[in-house]
């Protein structure tokens, strides 16, 4: 383990870290720790910190990493909930909190801090520095030179190894207690997948009580035995990315969205040539990378024109961002984009999917090499079964399923039945080539009624993201909950079809001029028809085929309470506003007048009135998979 | 003691035309803050100009009064170092505007480099001769004091006063004239300056200008004596320890720094040079001007100079 | 675009305070000592090694020296030809006067007496600044010129001061072909090159900016104007010397005071200037610069007179080689005031970074 | 903030006085510092603050009066002694080495410590010969803890040129403290700055006086800021003092009140 300090990276050799543990683990018993109880660790990824975890485990208490950026109220519950009397936390700013919360948890009595900046003239009872519990530690062992190893002893496979709290949408957060078994044999079971490797090199920089960052800086750390680099500060985080090159590396997909944007913006800086080579050896990427790094064949002239583009761009781009040594890259938590998927994977980082949560203990579903798609989150991995409930949500089998929610059997029944089945509370299913599609949150998932596809399953979310993945569509709005066929009301993206009309020199008067265009409809309706085939590859979503769409007349705003402040439909509103025209949907005329209220900038209402066309599209009978 | 009194003469004389170059010195580092090596090359630059034309005018016009040709010749060179000053501000110092010394140190190199080129591809590289029709016959003075009487040279004389009316005529301007206050307000502080809507382009052309004149004047007097060849840039060499001397920003600094130079060169090379060897008048200057820093940092009449922190 | 910097992390201060902390560079610096010690001697014909390549190492070295007084320490030096001179006669004394004196020794005492005339000029610095102190070090340039013509001694006696060393010798070899002389002079480089650049880098190096930079300052956190000030100079003129040295017996072989007259300590001042000041690496491309282009000026000069059928004489070359040197001296200043040397690293720092712009 | 001991007295300033030619700059200005304290001295504009800490500090030398250091009195103050008796200063328009990084401007700190001599540091090398690398190493390590300390890991190897006002004052802090003072001078170390760099900046200099226990005389001209972190106060109005006492105390001072209100701040 490295952690950069004082401007170099310090290194801790595994020697160096048992030791520590020992004394640490010494110092704890000392103190008092019992085997069983609870002990919150707060603080930024540093080396100490996950030594004292290691400490508190092998005594067979169960530490609980705590979110550093989270205000102390947020503390009060999990300390109280679990009863914590020992704490281990980074710096003075920590300290303040737990001081603070002090009196809402009494039998919060023990305060440890590693970095003693300004805590100086800090004499509340309890509190004392790291450096002090390892000194006490190390006597302590030199006393009971066993003690370390039998308390290691006497730990089982099936002991609680730790606690997560899961930041609760609702009400209070649950803790999830994984035992030792679940997450090292996760741990082990990812390492193995990837073959991961003694020389491996991961930069830990995101909370550790994220259970993502645990995992890999510190359960597979323990399991495959590869170095984790702390950085300094979160200030310097992307000049040691730099340094470190990491050849193992994860992060959510808004991290490599930042990248991403980043350097489109640095490149808008560039000079005329650079940015056309730039441009061009993109346009180049996207065409022959996915390929190459999916091990496809490419044409001899593109290997060649991709290896100049290598030196030229996607080398030096690498470098930039860090990533010139990454082997396995990987994205989790929400949906990625397919452009920003296949930008890194184009440039020949090996950018992949998984699919888990904190109760799974990540690894579920991982993406073999050369089979990464943006639109699945992979195959099951090793241990794991996966059957869908009558509803379509995943149900997992996993040896990595965590015991229990800690002291909340209600919650803990909800998702884990009798025979060992996890609610995911996704709907999905596992797409022809045994790759799972993730489709939509259960609740938002709904039926069709009657009709050619009495009762198979509708994915309103899924079916507008396929939309929306042209770029010519900008918003959709699917129906077809309890009714017999789907329908669309579809955004343009103003741009990308202003554009498309120009080049084909068609002329047109603003967005709703344009919207109307009987050109625009066809454009559309390859679109819809595209999407339709995709989904008819399916048979579960077969039933979920567009059969008419419209293109509305106005873009769909938050001002006009059409979107949520995020920017995402607000289906239930913009199905009574426009309930005309739903109405047309699904009768058949083949156009709608509607006038609607829009609120402009500067606040003042108007109204935009037309006629709106009404487009059919090719229904494709579901093609049988498999078959 | 008569030889006491040729060699203090002698002194004096030369001292009045280093304090003339010292000037050129001096006015531009007050104007502009640039201490101008290129003095010298001016020196050579506005001589040549001087000798060609007075050479070449008769021939051109055919007028064979010889003064006609030289007041005619004069002006021109003067015209010349008009333009010389007015391409300098247009091409380099206009640049140049708030570098460090160095820099702009260098770049006078860089021109003084570029007017000997210039000037000799111009004007040709032969020693050429000068007359302004300074009589070079000797005059006898104080007979009747010391037998063998002084000696001097009338030449020396002329050349000596007309250093000094020179010099005069500047301290004048300097105080006097409108141009000149403007001067002065420009070397005591730029930006005040400027704000108070004095140009400083144009005042650094009048300065240069100015210098070049000075130069022209100096170059006249070192040419009709030793005939004008590349050896009259060292003059100006000559000339820097006056300037240290009387520091950098004093124009009575530079006349009386030039006055001592002068007579302590030629004295010591008088009396001390027999024994070392002689030749000594080339480092005697320099030598003096840096025991005298030693002594006072910031020359006879520089401003102290204080740190602010 | 070819810098791969990931993965090159450092765990020692040692290995963070290295003189090429990236890995390309430090193959990129290898490489290039391997050409010049290897390729150049066999590639090299006699004209280029006498011509162009010992000039422009002995000038490096020079150029070196004076880099760290004028660029480091921030003092202005005028006189450097003279330290050179001193370098120059001291050594030929050493190697004349005291019978079996090696070369090499014979340089380095010729060195050590630059360094004393160094110091000794090095005085005024302590008491005056800037222009000032310019015009000083220019006395040490007279006086010098002065001692080498004047007084007999230093040159035994021969007639203006013109004396000549020859059948040099390294360690029982003979140093006759220019190959040979070209090695040599490299070395000498090389070695001072590595030395130079350790001073810069540690603790008396930040003195001297320290000083260059803020002397108020530097005074106060207890650095000592005298001591930084006259180590510069010392150091300086030690290496300056020895170039001095060099200059004389291996590319001259016969000279005369003029040989290191104040037009070469101009030349040094340009050499820095153009170079970059206060960069090891600026000294040699100042260098180069100056030393090729009049080299440079003559081939092109009558070629392009020729052309328009214009016939240039020797004269004429020369007085254009004054005026294209000056213009481009002075267009430098203007266009790049930090000399070569910044261009230089501009342009690493855009290679590391490709394809961004910053 | 817990009780900190205040020593006795370390600096002792006796009736100086400055002129500038015809200028006068300071009269009969005494005042001492006493261990660990916080002692700030406040004035408006050109009231010679800055002057009093030049003549500490041997920048200038005081026409009349001495200064004594822990007991050696001394008519005249010289920069390199001052230096070692440790005694370390920052300054009002930053004074740092602008051709030079981050860390090689905290090292020169670290200069008076540095025992190998020149020819040791030339042939310095990576086979600890001579031990000039091992030394750099060492003062590099310290100068990193500043570094550290001053949360400006992001900035250290940039040229301390191109750095926002802020973090230059900070770094010049840090130069100073890489000397390890005893007494530390600071002057208006907080002039120009944000309310949120204030606050830093104040953060930092309490935590040097508590973390080294270092003597802080800190000079601003902007009383709010002087008055919640100085444990005493001298007033200097036009070179002369005006007062001398707790903040409270200087607070309630007339003379200071009108010399305030005089010159509007």
């Amino acid at each position: 383990m490295r952690e950069k300090k004082y401007g170099i990276w310090q290194t801790t050799t595994w020697a160096a870290m048992a030791q520590l543990v020992e004394a640490l683990a010494c110092g704890l018993h000392q103190a008092g720790l019992q085997r069983g109880e609870h002990m919150v660790v707060i603080g930024a990824n540093r080396p100490r910190l996950y030594a004292t975890m290691l400490a508190a485990q092998s005594l067979g208490a169960i530490p609980i990493p705590l979110y550093q950026d989270a205000v102390a109220t947020e503390c009060v519950f999990p300390i109280n909930n679990a009863e914590v009397r020992f704490c281990v936390v980074e710096d003075q700013e920590q300290v303040d909190k737990m001081l603070e919360i002090r009196d809402r948890c009494p039998q919060l009595s023990h305060i440890y801090y590693d970095d003693p900046r300004g805590l100086r003239n800090y004499d509340q009872p309890g509190l004392s520095a790291m450096e002090s519990l390892i000194a006490t530690g190390r006597a302590e062992a030199q006393a009971h030179p066993g003690l370390f190893r039998d308390q290691v002893e006497l730990g089982q496979p099936d002991d609680v190894a730790a606690m997560f709290f899961t930041s609760g949408t609702t009400g209070n957060a649950k803790g999830v207690v994984h035992t030792h078994s679940t997450l090292i044999n996760r741990a082990f079971v990812g390492a193995a997948f990837d073959k991961l490797t003694l020389s491996e090199e991961v930069l830990a920089y995101l909370p550790p009580a994220w259970i993502g960052q645990n995992i890999f800086s510190y359960a597979q750390w323990l399991a495959a035995g590869y170095v984790v680099n702390c950085p300094e500060s979160a200030a310097t985080v992307a000049i040691d990315l730099k340094e470190v090159g990491p050849t193992y590396y994860f992060a959510p997909p808004r991290v490599f969205e930042g990248l991403l944007t980043n350097v489109l913006i640095r490149m808008e800086d560039a000079g005329a040539v650079k940015r056309k080579m730039f441009h061009t050896c993109m346009a180049l990427a996207r065409r022959v990378g996915p390929d190459r790094i999916d091990g496809k064949p490419v044409s001899f002239i593109d290997a060649i024109k991709y290896r100049l583009g290598d030196w030229l761009v996607y080398g030096p781009l690498r470098n930039n961002l860090g990533m010139s040594r990454v082997r396995v890259a990987y994205t989790a938590g929400e949906a990625i984009g397919p452009d920003l998927f296949s930008f890194y994977r184009s440039v020949g980082i090996n950018l992949k999917q998984l699919y888990g949560s904190t109760e799974t203990a990540v690894f579920v579903c991982l993406q073999p090499d050369n089979q990464a798609r943006a639109d699945t989150v992979g195959m099951p991995c090793e241990g794991v079964e996966i059957k869908l409930s009558e509803s379509g949500e995943i149900l997992v089998k996993s040896p990595g399923l965590l015991k229990g929610y800690y002291k909340n059997e209600a919650a803990t029944a909800e998702v884990l039945t009798a025979d060992g089945w996890y609610h995911t509370s996704d709907a999905g299913f596992i797409d022809s080539n045994g790759h799972l599609k993730i489709i939509d949150r259960v609740k938002d998932v709904g039926r069709i009624k009657g009709g050619a596809h009495d009762g198979s399953m509708f994915a309103p979310k899924y079916v507008e993201n396929k939309l929306k993945f042209f770029s010519y569509i900008k918003e959709a709005v699917a129906y077809g909950d309890q009714r017999e066929r789907v329908c669309v009301m579809i955004n343009i993206d103003f741009d990308a079809v202003g554009n498309w009309a120009e080049r084909r020199n068609l002329p047109y008067a603003g967005y709703t001029d344009l919207a109307q265009k009987p050109e625009v409809y066809d454009l559309i309706r390859d679109c819809v028809e595209k999407v339709n085939a995709d989904l008819s590859r399916d048979e579960l979503l077969a039933g979920s085929q567009i059969s008419r769409f419209l293109v509305l007349h106005k873009e769909l705003d938050a001002d006009d309470g059409e979107l949520t402040r995020t920017n995402k439909v607000r289906r239930g509103f913009i199905a009574e506003k426009y309930d005309t025209l739903v109405d047309a949907l699904y009768s058949d005329r083949t156009q709608q007048y509607i006038e609607t209220q829009v609120k402009f900038e500067d606040g003042r209402t108007g109204s935009v009135s037309a006629t709106l066309k009404i487009g059919d599209a090719k229904v494709f009978s579901p093609v049988r998979a498999a078959a | 003691m008569a030889f006491f009194l040729e060699a203090l003469f002698g002194g004096l004389m030369a001292g009045m035309l280093y304090s003339l170059v010292a000037l050129g010195f001096v006015l531009i580092f007050k104007a502009s803050g640039v201490f101008n090596f290129a003095q010298g090359a001016m020196v050579l630059f506005a001589a040549l100009a001087m000798a060609r034309f007075s050479e070449w005018i008769p021939i051109w016009t055919g007028i064979h009064s010889r003064f006609l040709a030289n007041v005619m010749a004069f002006v021109l060179a003067a015209a010349l170092m008009g333009i010389v000053a007015w391409l300098v501000e247009r091409l380099v110092l206009r640049h140049l505007v708030n570098q460090e010394a160095v820099t702009l140190l260098m770049a006078t190199l860089g021109i003084s480099y570029f007017l000997d080129g210039l000037g000799q591809t111009i004007f040709g590289s032969n020693i050429y001769p000068i007359n302004v029709g300074m009589p070079k016959d000797p005059l006898m003075l104080f007979e009747r004091t010391f037998d063998g009487g002084v000696l001097l040279n009338l030449e020396d004389i002329y050349a000596g006063s007309v250093a000094a009316l020179m010099v005069a005529a500047l301290s004048l301007f300097f105080q006097k004239t409108a141009t000149g206050r403007a001067l002065r307000a420009v070397a005591d502080d730029h930006q005040a300056a400027q704000s108070i809507g004095i140009p400083l382009n144009r005042i650094w052309v009048i300065v240069w200008f100015v210098a070049g004149i000075t130069a022209l004047v100096a170059g006249i007097i070192w040419g009709s004596k030793l005939g004008v060849q590349f050896s009259l840039t060292t003059v100006a060499l000559r000339a820097l320890p006056v300037v240290i001397l009387g520091g950098l920003t004093s124009v009575p600094g530079a006349i009386i720094g030039g006055l001592i130079i002068g007579v302590g060169e030629k004295l010591s090379e008088v009396f001390l040079g027999p024994f070392v060897g002689g030749g000594i008048e080339i480092w005697f200057a320099y030598v003096l001007a840096l025991v005298f820093l030693l002594l006072r940092p910031q020359g006879l009449f520089g401003e102290k100079i204080i740190d602010r922190v | 675009m070819l810098y791969r910097e990931n993965g090159q992390l450092k765990t020692t201060y040692g290995a963070d305070q290295q003189i090429f902390p990236i890995a390309q560079d430090r193959w990129l610096i290898w490489a290039l000592i391997a050409f010049a010690f290897i390729a150049v001697p066999l590639l090299a014909d006699e004209y280029l090694l006498r011509a162009i390549l010992i000039p422009f190492l002995i000038m490096s070295l020079a150029a070196l020296g004076v880099n760290i007084l004028v660029g480091y320490c921030g003092q202005i030096s005028l006189g450097s030809g003279a330290f050179m001179a001193v370098g120059a006669y001291g050594a030929y004394n050493m190697l004349v006067r005291i019978p079996g004196m090696p070369l090499i020794p014979a340089l380095i005492l010729g060195g050590l007496c630059a360094l004393a005339f160094g110091i000794l000029f090095g005085l005024p610095s302590l008491r005056v600044r800037g222009l000032y102190l310019a015009v000083a070090t220019l006395a040490a340039q007279f006086f010098a010129d002065w001692i080498f013509l004047r007084i007999k001694w230093f040159t035994l006696d021969s007639p203006s001061g013109s004396v000549s060393v020859s059948n040099l010798q390294v360690f029982g070899l003979p140093l006759q072909s220019a190959a040979d002389k070209y090695l040599f002079c490299l070395g000498m480089l090389a070695v001072v090159a590595l030395l130079a650049k350790n001073l810069v880098r540690s603790a008396i190096g930040r003195e001297w900016m320290a000083i260059r930079d803020m002397d108020v300052a530097a005074a106060v956190i207890g650095i000592r104007p005298m001591y930084a000030k006259l180590s510069a100079f010392a150091v300086s003129s030690f290496i300056i010397g020895m170039a001095g040295a060099l200059w004389a017996f291996v590319h001259l072989s016969a000279w005369e005071p003029a040989a290191f007259s104040v037009d070469l300590s101009f030349r040094l001042l340009f050499m820095v200037i153009i170079g970059g000041l206060g960069s090891i690496v600026g000294s040699f491309f100042g260098a180069a610069f100056i030393v090729v282009l009049p080299i440079f000026l003559n081939q092109i000069l009558p070629a392009a007179g020729a052309i328009v059928g214009v016939n240039i004489s020797t004269a004429a070359v020369s007085h254009a080689e004054f005026m294209v040197f000056g213009a481009l001296i002075v267009w430098f200043l203007i266009v790049e005031p930090h000399g070569l040397s910044r261009l230089w690293s501009i342009g690493k720092q855009k290679l590391r970074i490709w394809p961004f712009p910053h | 903030m817990s009780q900190k001991k205040i020593g006795d007295v370390v600096l002792n300033v006796q009736d100086i006085s400055l002129r500038f030619g015809g200028v006068t700059a300071l009269t009969n200005i005494s005042f001492d510092v006493r261990e660990h304290e916080v002692r700030a001295i406040i004035g408006p504009n050109g009231a010679g603050k800055s002057s009093m800490l030049n003549c500490i500090n041997g920048v200038y030398q005081p026409q009349e009066g001495s200064i004594s250091f822990r007991g050696q009195t001394f008519k005249h103050m010289n920069s390199r002694q001052v230096a070692e008796m440790g005694i370390a200063r920052t300054f009002q328009n930053l004074a740092l080495f602008k051709g030079m990084s981050v860390v090689d401007n905290i090292m020169t700190g670290r200069n008076l410590r540095i025992k190998s001599n020149l020819l040791m540091q030339a042939i310095r090398n990576p086979f600890s010969i001579g031990g000039a690398q091992k030394e750099e190493e060492a003062h590099r390590e310290f100068v990193e803890h500043i570094i550290d300390f001053l949360e400006i890991q992001a900035h250290r190897k940039a040229p301390v040129g191109q750095l926002p006002y802020g973090l230059q004052k900070r770094i010049d802090l840090g130069r100073a403290l890489a000397m390890e003072p005893q007494v530390l001078l600071l002057d208006e170390p907080m002039a120009g700055m944000n309310l949120e760099e204030k606050q830093d900046m104040s953060r930092f200099i309490l935590d040097v006086n508590d973390e080294f226990g270092t003597t802080i005389v800190l000079i601003e001209h902007d009383m709010g800021v002087v008055m919640d972190i100085s444990d005493r106060v001298v007033v200097l109005d036009y070179g002369k003092k005006i007062g001398d006492g707790t903040p409270d105390a200087v607070r309630s001072n007339e003379d200071v009140i009108s010399a305030y209100l005089g010159t509007s701040h």
